[in-house]
């Protein structure tokens, strides 16, 4: 199997779905003649065109807006967000007209779109551009929230998303752009909503989503080496719509969990899923859920602290030896 | 860019000296309706207790309404702020279905799911009803690029306030419409007041709100709300640009509302004083105008204009009656609306957790 | 003691606020001369004048920024957000430069800011205007935010916020702005961070801020009364800074706890509670930790529906009844 | 309101006629401590493996700091945008403490907690260092709102580029600034391009993006960021009407920049042709024709220019040691500097939980 970069992975189903789809139109900044600030949309001006791919001025409520107004139409906006921090500046829009209006209008509006960018701490660009706003985003009914952590995920997930009826909000990783995976050369999609093993075991449940997983697969690899512990780790991958079963499968299993979430605490995505857990497991449980998170502060700038700030594999190995 | 050029007398524009008799008395009708649907509904909301949230009264401003979307064509589409009941009607939505929204009923246009301030109706090329203060502003973007990416010669009507125009949002529209040549025209409704603040006491400008359109270097043009002839002329000058040549406009149209800024505006009249509002609504009243002038040129007799307003308001006593015996909303439609692939059940729509209160 | 309204409460306390510091502003739509949307600076403008209490424009982007720049020059601004859902046209302001800015000068600035406005559902408004964002902005480091629940704490609340050197954010709620309690005529100041037993019990922990607390009472009546359960009310007050050891406290001694909320489910406050919980009490808990939250959809329009979405005593009777 | 009158000849201005030579000089002399220290960052980005994120290089921009912050009094303050090694170093700011900065030393002068796009000085008037493209323009507001509330007589300078001008937050401040008459002067520092995108790609105006003032009826003006006589001249008339009668002012100066927009810029030479960049180096540069103004006024010679150079460059490579030699901030430092009573352990600081890793 071809092994490639994740944002090769998102860049062949940006493609994909532009030849497949001419309703399929990506909008954002710098996304055409500059290829992507992060090189995700490199090469589809040029092979697509100007009426395909269009680089928008630093105005994210205008363009989102535009974005949810064209997919009233008919079109499938694909909206790219530099960083997915930048939302904040057009959160009314991605939260009311995205999130709302099928709703208020009793459906009688589909709304088509996806918007997608990277939404992660760790590379030193300090608090306002480290948002990971998942968790404040998937908190609302109407909108749809991905989070793939490998490029096999990002592809099958990100042509989902832009096939999908609903609001979709893919949240990428410029950590991850660069790493690669085997990604098959055939066509494929990834159902949203759709949790994956990453990793079996049966000694307690690593649960994750987006770069977390990663390292919580870096852990369980330490805990079985180490500590002869054999962890399952369970890719979220989908948010919202969240893979309930999988979860508690995976706890029933394992009767002990580590939700690891690059998020800040309060009202993390792992809240979420301690609480389901503790609700639906409640005998299952062997011990507390535990969480691994990003230290409670907004993102520091300096590198080698920033580091620490983001839940690391000996984090991780330290909870996990608390409770196992 | 200058402001648009003056048609001699807006009556001889060639979009108003091609009515026939009928689509004059026509404008008359929905303006009567617009203003009777209100009346009804306000008492309704006084004295049912059936009506709940915000009512944002369109009256006093009908002319805009009924006179820019009376231009429409099948290509062209509408967006608009919380106000806009009249353009819910003058699109061509049904009284019962307003009013059965307003009463919350499953009949509503929304399904009683969005109130007053958020009527729909796409397949009449109408997007609501948004009750965020210029949230619609980039929807009409949107809307607007829809229609030229698909090769279509409409435009979007977008509709705003005096108080809207202040926020940034819009800003950021005009620059991208002018930017990417995209047809649509912002039309700020000016009735002097955000709630209890005047124009002035709200916006910096120069000329006028519309002017600050020079700034982007889109076309812009101001409008007397009180003649639905000029309200006609300017906005189809505007229409043909967008149409013909893909450009923007933005027009400003002078008016007035009579009641409060929602039915609770305690306030109503304090801000303004009771003799400005008795001498628009005598003086400057845009339907006793319009009536007038049709009576002028000799199409109307006072007899009709009695028949078409007893009309208006049977019609809206009906719409009640219709609203008050329709179901209600079962609680399980709370859920329904939220997500189109769980509506249609498809297998997206029944992969994974979608609610979260189980 | 005199019985006054909620909003009468909040009124009293910026009043007094405005006469002790000279340096406290208030700023909003039609918080001056038209007396506030829900009249809660009724006659503050008219007392204290133009340069205390300013009527803004439609830009909460601008005018809560403005609020945050003037924190820096040392003054205490008060801004108003005429409902707190209109925070998403400001989102930015609120959460970068309110919420981080201390932060990236390394602490070299304080931001004695507080904003308030309503937060809530029930009235009909539509989804748009009936956001709780409580949980969303309490996740943010740097932030604190309050909910007060009666007139009592809601003086107490605004005026310690208002002394804080932290960007406080209160919110209030529409529904309690016409309910009358109890408030001395003592100046009287309520610390952030402490929760409040608002009804003592042994048999479980009802948790709830703002009027889910009120909602938790009339509930309790009803098991007191009908079922013989004695339910313990806990108002938190305070989402961030937390009183976690109240909460501990009260499940420790009743051993089960149900928690409302009148947020939507996902990563609401109460997911946060519960995983604090079911981590800290894990022995002590007989029973998983249940949730009363917001029907997960948008706010619906429809009155009596919008009844239904709301956490109800009977919902919350239901629950208690499903573990005790 | 029309562009401002011009001085006859910028340099006859009073406000440069009665510079001292010394003056004169330490002006070069900042522009080449600016210029060297980036240059020296940049090269330590490249090399040392120790500085993160972004780099925003002025390099070509210097005139625009150093002359409008020369101007500023006691009660004039400054706020940011991320390009602004030059504005923080114009204030007084050292090199070492923004190269600790850049190093993420807890020496530096946000302790390394804000990095590059973050430096702050409060103690002079210096508010940022802002990330967020045009998000410090409100901050702007509020600085000269707190001003005009003490009765102050300063203003606030607020920077931000050519691509911020369409972000919202900015034109709702517009309409702010000119309502309530604060005394804040918005500096749009034109380099042509946002990121890869050139001013015609993302702006449509008229007469230039500083005109857009007119819509607000707020006075503007166009500045060449040449000639740095002119750049004082001009920004001092805008003070002058904020400190004599509270007006705020948008100043455009035109400008340019050598580098990518970040140090990864990777098509640099793309968007723009390494011509241009040429020809704005060797013809255009702010520094070389500062020093040639000086040598043509007879009070520079060649050797003294090269002296503050190397004395600029001298003091840059000792930043460098500084930084390197410096402490990291502590992991336990990482929760410190988020609340300001936690931070000072005052009661409200010791209620309740503050931080929720366990
Ligand atoms: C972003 C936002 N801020 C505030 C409000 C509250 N609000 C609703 S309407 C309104 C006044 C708007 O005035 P204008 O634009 O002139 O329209 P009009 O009501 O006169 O039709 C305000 C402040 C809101 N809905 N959205
Ligand atoms: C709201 C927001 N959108 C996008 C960005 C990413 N970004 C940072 S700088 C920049 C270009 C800004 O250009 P300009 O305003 O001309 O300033 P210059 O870089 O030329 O100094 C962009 C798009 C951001 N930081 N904030
Ligand atoms: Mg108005
Ligand atoms: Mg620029």
């Amino acid at each position: 199997m071809p092994v490639i970069t994740y944002r090769k992975a998102l860049n062949d189903a940006l493609a994909e779905e532009l030849t497949r789809d001419e309703n399929v139109v990506i909008l954002g900044e710098e996304v055409a003649q500059y290829n992507g600030a992060y090189k995700v949309t490199e090469g589809l001006w040029k092979r697509f065109g100007d009426k395909r791919v269009w680089d928008t001025p630093i105005s994210e409520a205008a363009f989102v807006g535009l974005g949810v107004g064209a997919s009233m139409m008919g079109l499938r906006p694909v909206v790219e967000l530099m960083f997915w921090s930048f939302a904040f500046v057009a959160y009314d829009q991605v939260v009311n007209n995205a999130g709302c209006i099928r709703y208020m209008s009793g459906g009688l509006i589909n709304l088509p779109l996806v918007i997608r960018g990277p939404a992660n701490g760790g590379t030193n660009v300090g608090a306002t551009h480290s948002h990971t706003p998942e968790s404040i985003l998937a908190h609302n009914p109407g909108i749809k929230v991905v989070c793939p952590a490998t490029a096999y995920d990002a592809k099958g997930l990100m042509k989902t998303a832009i096939r999908d009826n609903d609001p979709v909000f893919v949240m990428e990783n410029t950590l991850l752009y660069g790493e690669t995976w085997e990604v098959p050369e055939e066509e494929y999609l990834i159902p949203l909503g759709v949790a994956d093993v990453k990793r079996e075991g049966a000694d307690i449940s690593l649960i994750a989503h987006g770069r977390a997983t990663i390292t919580s697969l870096k852990a369980a690899e330490l805990l079985a080496q180490e500590h002869n512990i054999h962890a399952e780790v369970l890719d979220l991958r989908s948010i919202r719509p969240l893979d309930e079963d999988a979860i508690l499968r995976s706890v029933r299993k394992t009767h002990r969990a580590v939700l690891v979430d690059e998020n800040k605490p309060f009202c993390a995505v792992s809240a979420q899923i301690a609480t389901i857990i503790q609700q639906k497991a409640f005998d299952d449980l062997d011990a507390p859920v535990l969480r691994v998170c990003s230290l409670d502060a907004p993102a520091i700038y300096s590198p080698r602290l920033e580091k620490l700030q983001l839940p690391t594999p000996e984090r991780i190995v330290e909870k996990v030896l608390s409770i196992a | 860019m200058e402001a648009l050029l003056e048609t001699r007398t807006a009556a001889d524009a060639a979009i108003n000296h091609e009515l026939t008799s009928e689509k004059k008395i026509h404008f008359l009708r929905q303006m009567l309706r617009i203003r009777r649907f209100e009346q009804t509904a306000l008492k309704q909301y006084q004295t049912s207790g059936q009506i709940g949230g915000f009512l944002h009264l369109y009256s006093g401003q009908e002319s805009v309404a009924v006179g820019t979307l009376s231009l429409c064509g099948e290509d062209d589409h509408v967006v608009a702020g919380y106000r806009m009941h009249g353009h819910a009607l003058a699109v061509g939505m049904s009284m019962n279905e307003c009013m059965a929204e307003l009463f919350g009923r499953a009949t509503g246009c929304s399904k009683g799911k969005g109130g007053s301030m958020h009527f729909f109706a796409p397949d009449k090329n109408f997007w609501g009803g948004h009750g965020i203060v210029g949230g619609q502003t980039p929807l009409g973007l949107g809307l607007a690029f829809g229609l030229k990416y698909k090769g279509l010669k409409g435009c979007c009507l977008c509709y705003l306030g005096d108080g809207a125009v202040n926020q940034g949002a819009y800003h950021e529209s005009l620059n991208l419409a002018a930017l990417w040549d995209l047809p649509v025209i912002y039309i700020i409704e000016n009735n002097q007041y955000s709630m209890g603040t005047s124009q002035d006491r709200s916006s910096a400008f120069q000329k006028c709100l519309a002017a600050r359109a020079e700034a982007y270097d889109i076309a812009w043009d101001h409008v007397s709300g009180e003649d639905l002839y000029e309200v006609r002329a300017k906005t189809w000058q505007a229409m043909q640009r967008a149409h013909a040549e893909s450009h923007p406009t933005v027009l400003e149209i002078a008016t007035y509302r009579y009641y409060g800024h929602s039915v609770s505006d305690a306030n109503a009249k304090k801000y303004r004083s009771p003799e400005e509002i008795e001498k628009y609504r005598t003086l400057h009243d845009p339907i006793q105008l319009w009536q007038q002038r049709l009576m002028d040129e000799g199409i109307l007799t006072a007899a009709q204009a009695t028949e078409l307003d007893n009309a208006a308001a049977a019609e809206a006593e009906e719409a009640v009656r219709f609203a008050k015996e329709s179901p209600l909303p079962n609680p399980a439609d709370i859920f329904t609306d939220v997500y189109s692939e769980v509506d249609r059940q498809t297998p997206a729509g029944r992969t994974g957790k979608f609610f979260f209160n189980d």
